[in-house]
């Protein structure tokens, strides 16, 4: 039932990914395709956090909490590139 | 898995190659990156692909993946970090210094290249 | 005793932390610290050569991981005349620094000690991947140096040097993974016992990853085609690290010494017979090539860039050789041409400062102050870069010629050495009389000349040591070549070295040629 | 563990899991259909909320079944995401107004200055000067 | 080491002048002059050791590794060269000491004179080959000063250099023959060389060696057609040319060719080479010699016609020649010796040497004039000189050759130059000192000094005596000298001034006579030649050599003309050629058994793919390139994840968030687009490159991943010994800090220096042309708040838990995922966040810890900690571990690796802040704030009462909602 | 003495939260660590935060928490509708000002978190003088109603916490 469910939860991450690609690649804006990186970082914890249900361990439990805790501040310097040139000011 | 992994480490590679050979200072830190994330992956995989066993001593665990390449890999991620840093600042001060931001520190003059 | 083998690694670097830690705004005594701390590198080295001499080479296990488990340090004949080498002309061009050089930029002692750790480092390692970690400990030390001071001509050429060179060690990475992952081992030793039992299946690939390395090495030691970074890197930097950097390619040469002829060199190894083919072609090319900018140079210091990717070239000649006897001839030129191309450096911006406006462009000048010292200075510089006798040079390259005869073409090899070096001589003569003998009409009488100023006398003594060295060379020829005859067989008894790195109980392989 | 109680576990890691899976699918699918980028920035909300919450949930129930321990750390990347993500996407949106929108084309503030990314007012140092009427 | 002396002496003797001219010039030329007495003296002590025709041998060892010894030797041959050296050698210095002015720094004359004389004695006591050829070549440099002495003049400069260049090539053209010659001798040893005649000549590199040896001998002598320079090293002071150019150097040629004469000589080609280009010298020149009106430049034509007569005679391959040729260097080191003099003289007294504004000098300078002209004659073969004498025994040799089968031909050209001979010879006596004195000297000529005269004075003196009695003065000497240049084939002749009536005696007076019709034609000679075509060497040398150099330079500056991307395509190059021939046969599947692809994998593939072939198509817009890079970043850190390396994802993550901040901080100030400049020959090109990279790198690692390690591996150690020797279970951490804990001590001071670099770097932007730059710095259009609210408050809320997760990671790496280089990744992003949301000036000022300190620090805790082991007698790095039990808490693991890891850490904290702190510098430096940094922008403030008021009636009046 | 040790208590609360979180489990030796944390970092950190507001009514706290975890649970599901099966064009996107009577940034900044983390609203921006909020709602019949949730669930307890 897990494995199951799992691949669905696999499968879902693959398209979610491909959607945010498309987005990336579509643009318009450089907020859209900062937006679906932003997106993909997200979708990369869940994707994390599957394999290890998957794989029924918890050594990548790292790997997601820093994505969740750092994630964004790629996100805030592309923002804050784009608002004010200066990431750090 | 084996040829998704040498086949990404050869794009990395080639896209790496093709900035690190453009004229202006960006492209080519940019290349650089791309060869650090190439060999990065090449020097990892050289322990072989294993899924699920992390080098962790665990009595349960079935078995290790090679731990060595990982600290060779975390050490040249650390080095190119380094180079990195050291590499973009020298880009833009450059910049700041010649006024262009071609690699050879002048615009081209006419010759297109 | 052993325990010394790592202070050349770790004292400067305890040095360099320090100097940032607490003297990273006092000047003086950065330069008190920077100066006691290679005076006594020098002894240590020197300690470490007297050492070596007993023939023996010296494990150092880090962290007490036996080998090939951990990192190992090695002492042998080699890996301390290079020690001596470096920090003896690290001493002199640190003194020549120091009489105000240093204040040109910030971090110039640290810097320099950093790079004194990379040189050490990477002399004394017997481990492949911590080779790797100390060329680019002394790379990024290296472009630290090399950006010292600024300035446009040096922010542009910086980002090329280090480009081409983060090029290299990824290289670098991609060789030494490949030999992983057929060995399984990266220890020196350990690798030249394990080349000789790879499979023939996988022979294939433990060769490609040696080439590759041999690739690498090949641009640290500014081979043609991989030469296109030196001139612009040693022709721009500031001239006494431009000096301290005619030791750099030689790290090149060493690894291919150690890496190639050494450890993948023995009976039975896949990559063995790779160095000659591949080297000889880009010495001689090298050679041509750098004797080409040695006479089209306009300025002293590009003359002395190219001069070294001149002597690089004839050294690569005869290091490729894999016989003791070539070797010895190798690490004799070695030698020489590191003391040869700094003192070239030195006496050249000498002469720049001195010359106000014209620096050191080749062009007419009025005369200068201390002209006739500096003309004597230029002479000896001139006579060890060309190779006339009676100075090292000469002695080097007859050393050189006499090795070369009998290997494959050696009569177009001898051409070449010996129509390069006519050319070089030529290109001397033509800087030297330009320089020293052509006086410039005085230009336009300035109104007010500028104040002589104070000619600091350590830059001058450095100097002069610097090039009194050649001579030594050449007056006491004889016993060195004897040592470093004693230093190519053991670099290539490639037993004794498994058997002191890995201790006796190793299986014994047929790793003598 | 009974089995009755074990089917059920698995039964609740299964449902956390597609119902985390299927919000993340619907944020993503979200941000590529949505037409304007401020509808679009609304997508990811889903994907950080009940998407990746869904399956911290069916982790922790995870591994409370096979190893009978609570797992607790998970909650961790919840907190972290939700500390997070609102930033992202309020810089994002500055970014786009920023970018795309004039300031007239929103509505009024409703204050005598006008929105932050807009008004100089909002990085004067002065603190009485921004409400001083313009 | 006696004769080793002979050669020290005057070579260390250089040293004394300078230091001596203090003391003044007569005290600085005695010292030279007895210097040269000295070698003279230690020279003359083994006289009758070699008149008895012993052979005086020493040797010290030198190099040989090389073959190079420092062994010497003297027989006859040796001991007459030597002695002619050091003879002229000493009366040259007194000449020296009266012609050279005040102005002239007579320290440095006496300095590379003595130089040069001890090279010269060198070469002639040589025995070891490779150190004649140091001496060889010494003398090249010394007369390169020497010539070059009086640097104002530029044929002086010019002169010298083509001079060196000329005889240099020669020498090494000498050393590779000399190598050769001792390869196929078996020895370096002259001496032993010259007892395998046989075996040389017979050997495959007799052919090779003697036309190299003959190279080097001929540039040497200024034999044709090598020898242009001689004239132009004229440009010397005279008693340079008189030493060098007539009576030393120029015979160092004819010394090798005589040297080696037993060995090399004797086979025709040798007869035809040497005896040939001596015969066309000495035509050549002497022909030149009688146009020219510089008088030195007609000596030094003579000159080489004279060193072409001793070549010709060396040529022969006949005994009797050689003693011919080496009684005539003799009479030629006089005679032209006391000529150069003379035309020294009338240069310093006259003020010119042109032979057309000269003439009737003799009545004006009687005694230079009877000198002069004595030896003129001589040089003309004018019995009872002693020049006729060399000449009639030159005849004697040359009249009955044959060349092939010209019949006459030789003794006829021979003839033929013997005349030219006559008519330079007279014109010197006749155009300078004969005829009626003239009124328009430059200057008022009268006899000088005797020190100027003297020298010259004794020079005549064996040219008269030898004449005289030529077997009682100079046979000893000859016949020893040849004897042992010919190693016993040359016949104990008699020298006699009167053979009787032979050929060669009609020859001569043929010669003289049609000599003296040359000169009467003189004028009609000239305009003969005026119009015929006259090559001058001197400016095709230099139109070569400016060729060279221009054509060098040209070159050189094409091929390194410092384009990067011309380097990176040959580096690329070469590596792609390298590993293609090595690896292309290894580039085979393994048979390791293949991990099964999965769907997410391949979608996580083709995203990584997708995205890192957009960053190659689109990288012109740098911002977008940034943004899909990240993309790349974030599936390489997740392919870790995946394939059981939670360290390295967590390093890639960090590392890579670093990464992208600095990137745009730098990237404000850049371009934000690249311009479209690539050709499509350019772009095919690179792509052609970059494919092939690719595809060598994924074969590479394809053959690697599908095959299993050929041995074991080391690693099985790491993973068996990291809990119990390590005291960690995380393998990767324990290797990190402990294993190979050297390499990441290694790595943090690479971040070190990186930061230290950067700083420096940095620290220069704020002066000059950057500065300048940055002044006019136009910034976009930008947004009004530089510190959002919401950024600001999230991160400060952020900021304590983001230093306990660093804690967390820091303690909890040596057992599990994380570390001291992630946790001080983490802590910097978590500081840098707060620069980010409030500004530069704000957190700087917050942050007490100066991040030099904190580098150095890290830096210093790391080698400490190494260093530690010491005190417990073990080695550099030694590791230890225990455990301490607290109450509560329980075990608590102490490791030493954790405090080499808390070094790590505050190492990357250090860098990290540094770095980007530094970079951020750049920007406040533009907008120096006004006011103090505000920490937040567009926060609710305190109001104004009214205001306060105002809005508080307002809120009551509305209802409740 | 404790409240010159803990001067933020709940700040130090959170932190030893977080770290007994992360060693993913209470234990006395992780809770005692936890509050070692709890007592440095605060004082560490504290010059970057330097007006640290203190927290009133704790029982709002959790109120307010189990409001807006159930308002994101029901809000994704109106938004999954809407974005599944509402046409775009007609979805009644809109931006709504929400006009603050908090002046303390942290609750401006906890309301304008919780509107984004809410499907269907995100917060854009703010008014140069910090007292308007600037929300985009994905569909909003209603704008007023919608100021009015907000003021009402959210800033009213926020008022409380915050004082
Ligand atoms: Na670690
Ligand atoms: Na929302």
């Amino acid at each position: 039932m897990i494995e199951v469910a799992l691949a669905i939860g696999f499968a879902a991450v693959g398209i979610a990914t491909v959607f945010c690609l498309i987005r990336l690649a579509l643009g318009p804006d450089t907020a859209d395709r900062v937006l679906a990186l932003d997106t993909l970082v997200t979708n990369a914890v869940a994707l994390i956090m599957l394999l290890g249900i998957a794989q029924a361990t918890a050594v990548h439990f790292e790997a997601a909490l820093l994505i969740a805790m750092m994630g964004f501040v790629g996100t805030v310097a592309f923002c804050k590139f784009v608002l004010r040139g200066d990431v750090i000011e | 898995m084996e040829a998704l992994v040498a086949s990404g480490v050869g794009v990395l590679t080639a896209v790496g190659v093709y900035l690190c050979l453009r004229g202006r200072t960006f492209p080519v830190v940019l290349g650089l990156s791309f060869l650090s994330y190439a060999v990065n992956v090449f020097l990892f995989a050289t322990g072989r692909l294993v899924v699920g066993r992390p080098p962790i001593i665990d009595p349960a665990a079935p078995g290790y993946t090679d731990p060595l390449p990982q600290a060779l890999v975390l050490t040249a991620i650390v080095i190119s970090f380094g180079m990195t840093a050291l590499v973009v600042v020298l880009a833009l001060r450059g910049f700041l210094e010649a006024g262009s931001d071609h690699v050879d520190g002048r615009e081209p003059r006419d010759e297109r290249r | 005793m052993t325990d010394w083998i790592i202070v050349p690694v770790v004292l400067p670097a305890a040095m360099a932390a320090s100097i940032v830690l607490v003297a990273r705004f006092d000047l003086a005594l950065q330069r008190t610290l920077s100066l006691a701390t290679t005076v006594f590198l020098l002894g240590v080295a020197v300690g470490l050569f007297l050492l070596a001499r007993d023939g023996v080479p010296r494990p150092y296990l880090l962290g007490a991981w036996p080998a090939p488990f951990g990192i190992v340090l090695v002492l042998d004949r080699l890996s301390a005349l290079m020690l001596v080498l470096t920090q003896l002309l690290a001493l002199l061009v640190l003194l020549y620094a120091a009489a105000g050089w240093d204040r040109q930029g910030r971090h110039f002692h640290a810097l320099f000690q950093f790079q004194l750790m990379g040189l050490n480092g990477a002399f004394l390692t017997g481990d492949v991947f911590n080779l790797f970690v100390f060329f680019e400990v002394l790379l990024i030390a290296s472009y630290g140096l090399f950006l010292h001071g600024a300035g446009v001509r040096r922010l542009v050429g910086g980002f090329k040097y280090v480009t081409i060179n983060l090029l290299a060690s990824t290289l670098f990475l991609f060789a030494v993974g490949t030999i992983y992952a057929v060995t399984g081992t990266l220890n020196m030793a350990d690798l030249a016992l394990k080349a000789a039992q790879v499979g023939p299946e996988q022979a294939g690939l433990l060769r490609t990853g040696v080439a590759l390395l041999l690739v690498v090495f090949a641009v640290k030691a500014a081979l043609a085609p991989l030469h296109l970074w030196l001139p612009g890197t040693y022709g721009v930097a500031a001239p006494p690290v431009a000096a301290l950097f005619a030791v750099m390619t030689k790290v090149g040469a060493y690894a291919i010494l150690r890496v190639h002829l050494a450890v993948f060199g023995g009976a039975g190894s896949p990559a063995i017979g790779l160095v000659e083919p591949w080297v000889v072609p880009a010495a001689l090319a090298t050679l041509v090539l750098g004797t080409l900018g040695v006479l089209g140079a306009r300025s002293l210091q590009r003359l002395a860039a190219y001069s070294v990717l001149a002597s690089m070239g004839t050294l690569a000649l005869v290091l490729a050789v894999p016989t003791s006897a070539a070797t010895a001839a190798a690490l004799y030129y070695l030698v020489h041409s590191t003391l040869a191309a700094a003192g070239l450096f030195l006496v050249g911006e000498l002469v720049a400062e001195r010359r106000g406006a014209m620096r050191d462009e080749l062009v007419p000048a009025p005369p200068f102050p201390q002209l006739e010292l500096l003309a004597a200075g230029f002479l000896l510089a001139a006579l060890a870069t060309a190779g006339l006798p009676p100075l090292s040079g000469f002695l080097g390259k007859i050393w050189i010629l006499d090795a070369l005869r009998g290997r494959s073409a050696w009569p177009w090899l001898w051409a070449a050495v010996l129509v390069t070096s006519l050319l070089t001589v030529l290109a001397l003569a033509r800087a030297g009389s330009l320089l020293f003998w052509k006086p410039a009409a005085l230009a336009a009488p300035a109104a007010d000349p500028p104040p002589p100023r104070p000619r600091p006398l350590v830059p001058l003594v450095a100097t002069a040591t610097l090039l009194a060295l050649p001579v030594l060379l050449a007056g006491f020829a004889g016993p060195l070549a004897q040592e470093l005859e004693a230093t190519a067989r053991q670099l290539y008894a490639r037993q004794s070295y498994v058997e002191a790195v890995l201790g006796p109980s190793s299986p014994p392989a047929p790793l003598e040629r | 563990m009974s089995g009755a109680l074990a089917i059920a576990g698995e039964a609740l890691v299964a449902l956390a899991i597609l119902v985390g899976s299927f919000f993340l699918l619907v944020g993503s699918f979200g941000l590529l259909r949505l037409p304007t980028f401020v509808q679009r920035l609304h997508a990811p909300t889903k994907a950080t909320t009940l998407g990746v919450g869904g399956i911290l949930i069916a982790s922790m129930l995870y591994f409370l079944f096979t190893t009978g321990r609570l797992s607790v750390h998970e909650l961790l990347i919840t907190l972290f995401l939700f500390l997070t993500a609102p930033v992202s996407a309020y810089m994002l949106a500055k970014a786009y107004l920023f970018h795309r929108r004039a300031e007239r084309e929103l509505p009024p503030s409703g204050r005598p200055v006008g929105w932050a990314t807009f008004d100089p007012a909002a990085s004067r140092d002065d603190p009485d000067e921004a409400l001083r009427p313009r | 080491m006696d004769l080793a002396a002979i050669v020290l002496v005057p070579l260390l003797g250089a040293v004394l002048p300078p230091l001596l001219i203090r003391s003044g010039r007569d005290a600085c030329a005695l010292v030279t002059g007895a210097v040269t007495a000295v070698a003279l003296a230690l020279l003359l002590v083994r006289a009758p050791a070699v008149f008895r025709g012993e052979l005086l041998r020493e040797s010290v060892s030198w190099l040989p590794q090389a073959g190079l010894e420092a062994s010497f030797f003297l027989d006859g041959f040796g001991f007459f060269f030597a002695f002619l050296i050091l003879l002229v050698g000493i009366l040259i210095i007194a000449y020296a000491r009266f012609y050279l002015s005040r102005e002239d720094p007579l320290g440095k004359f006496y300095s590379f004179l003595l130089l040069f004389q001890g090279a010269m004695v060198g070469i002639v006591l040589s025995d070891n080959v490779l150190l004649l050829v140091v001496f060889w070549e010494l003398t090249s440099l010394s007369s390169f000063l020497l010539i070059g002495y009086w640097r104002h003049l530029p044929e002086a400069r010019e002169g010298a250099r083509m001079a060196l260049v000329v005889t240099g090539a020669g020498g090494l053209a000498l050393l590779a023959g000399l190598l050769l010659l001792g390869e196929a001798a078996g020895s370096r040893e002259l001496t032993t060389i010259l007892a395998r005649g046989e075996e040389v000549r017979a050997s495959p590199l007799y052919l090779p060696a003697l036309l190299l040896v003959l190279l080097g001998a001929f540039t040497k002598s200024a034999q044709f057609p090598f020898h242009f320079w001689l004239p132009h090293a004229m440009a010397a002071p005279t008693p340079v040319s008189a030493y060098l150019h007539s009576a030393t150097m120029v015979k160092a040629g004819l010394f090798l060719l005589g040297r080696l004469w037993p060995v090399l000589a004797g086979t025709e080609v040798w007869f035809l080479l040497v005896s040939g280009t001596g015969l066309l010298t000495m035509l050549v020149a002497a022909w030149i010699a009688i146009f020219k009106d510089d008088l030195k430049a007609l000596l030094a034509f003579s000159t080489v016609s004279h060193l072409g007569l001793v070549t010709l005679l060396l040529g022969l391959g006949t005994g009797s020649a050689v003693l011919a040729g080496v009684f005539h260097i003799v009479n030629h080191a006089s005679f032209k010796a006391a000529l150069f003099m003379t035309a020294g003289i009338v240069d310093h007294e006259a003020g010119t040497r042109d032979a057309r504004r000269l003439g009737g000098l003799f009545r004006l300078m009687p005694i230079t004039g009877s000198l002069a002209v004595l030896a003129s004659l001589s040089m003309a073969g004018v019995p009872p000189l002693n020049g006729f004498l060399s000449k009639e025994l030159l005849l004697e040799e040359t009249l009955p050759v044959q060349w092939w089968s010209t019949g006459r031909l030789f003794p006829l050209l021979v003839l033929a130059a013997a005349a030219c001979s006559v008519a330079y010879s007279l014109r010197y006596a006749v155009h300078v000192f004969l005829g009626p004195v003239r009124g328009d000297y430059p200057r008022h000529p009268h006899d000088p000094s005797p020190g100027m005269w003297l020298p010259a004075a004794v020079l005549c003196l064996p040219v008269v005596a030898i004449g005289l009695f030529p077997d009682a003065i100079a046979g000893p000497l000859v016949r020893v000298a040849a004897e042992a240049a010919t190693a016993g084939a040359a016949p104990p002749t008699i020298l006699e001034l009167w053979h009787g009536p032979t050929p060669a005696l009609f020859a001569s007076l043929l010669a003289f006579l049609c000599g003296l019709l040359l000169l009467a034609a003189y004028a009609p000679l000239c305009r003969l030649r005026e119009r015929s075509w006259r090559p001058e060497a001197k400016a095709m040398y230099e139109a070569a050599v400016a060729a060279l150099a221009a054509a060098a330079r040209r070159t050189s500056d094409a091929i390194h003309d410092e384009r990067l991307q011309r380097t990176v395509a040959w580096a690329l190059f070469a590596i792609l050629l390298v590993g293609l021939a090595t690896g292309a046969g290894a580039f085979a599947a393994g048979t390791r058994p293949p991990v099964p692809v999965t769907a997410p994998a391949t979608v996580l593939w083709a995203a990584g793919v997708a995205c890192a072939l957009a960053v190659a198509v689109l990288h012109r817009q740098r911002l977008l390139a940034l943004v899909v890079t990240s993309v790349v970043g974030l599936i390489v850190s997740l392919t870790f994840v995946w394939f059981s390396a939670p360290d390295l994802a967590l390093t890639q993550l960090s590392v890579e968030i670093v990464t992208t901040v600095l990137m745009l901080l730098a990237l404000n100030y850049l371009p934000r687009e690249s311009p479209r400049e690539s050709t499509p020959a350019r772009r095919a090109r690179d792509l052609a490159i970059a494919l092939g990279s690719g595809l060598g790198v994924g074969a590479l690692l394809y053959a690697i991943l599908t095959s299993d390690f050929a041995l074991p591996t080391i690693s099985a150690y790491h993973v068996a010994e990291s809990k119990p020797g390590g005291g960690g279970t995380n393998v990767v951490n324990v290797i990190l800090v402990d294993f190979r804990g050297y390499d990441t001590l290694g790595e943090i001071i690479v971040l070190a220096i990186a930061a230290l670099a950067i700083f420096a770097v940095l620290d220069s932007t704020f002066r000059g042309v950057a500065a300048e730059r940055l002044r006019h710095w136009e910034a976009l259009p930008r947004a009004a708040d530089r510190h959002p609210m919401m950024l600001v408050v999230a991160t400060r809320v952020m900021l304590p838990l983001a230093l306990a997760v660093g804690v967390y990671i820091f303690l909890r790496g040596h057992n599990q995922p994380g570390g001291g280089f992630i946790a001080g990744l983490v802590v910097g992003v978590a500081l840098i966040v707060q620069y980010m949301a409030s500004g530069w000036a704000w957190a700087r000022a917050r942050t007490r810890i100066d991040y030099h300190a904190l580098v150095g620090a890290g830096v210093f805790v790391a080698v400490a900690t190494g260093i530690g082991s010491w005190f417990f007698d073990r080695p550099f790095l030694t590791s230890t571990y225990g455990y301490l039990h607290l109450p509560l808490v329980g075990a608590v693991e102490l490791a030493s690796a954790a405090l080499f890891d808390l070094g790590v850490f505050l190492t990357v904290v250090g860098v990290v802040m540094l770095v980007l702190a530094n970079l951020a510098r750049v920007s406040a430096r533009i907008e120096p704030r006004l006011g103090p940094p505000a920490p937040m922008d567009s926060v609710p403030r305190p109001e104004p009462r009214a205001a306060a008021e105002a809005a508080l009636a307002a809120q009551r009046a509305e209802p409740e909602s | 003495m404790l409240a010159r040790l803990f001067p933020h208590p709940l700040l130090s609360c959170l932190i030893a939260v977080v770290w007994v979180l992360l060693v993913n489990g209470p234990s006395p030796g992780s809770v005692l660590m936890g509050l070692v944390l709890g007592l440095i970092l605060p004082w560490l950190t504290r010059p970057f935060w330097p007006e640290r507001p203190r927290l009133r009514a704790p029982l709002t706290i959790l109120e307010y928490v189990c409001i807006v975890l159930f308002d994101i649970c029901v809000a994704n599901l109106q938004v999954a509708y809407l974005v599944l099966f509402r046409r775009p064009e007609a979805l009644r996107s809109r931006f709504v000002v929400v006009p603050l009577d908090t002046r303390v940034p942290e609750a401006i900044v906890t309301l304008a978190g919780t509107i984004t983390m809410t499907p269907g609203t995100v917060s854009c921006d703010v008014s140069a003088d910090g007292r308007a909020l600037l929300v985009h709602a994905l569909d909003a019949a209603d704008p007023e109603e919608l100021v009015a949730t907000i003021k009402r669930r959210y800033e009213r307890r926020l008022l409380e916490i915050f004082g």
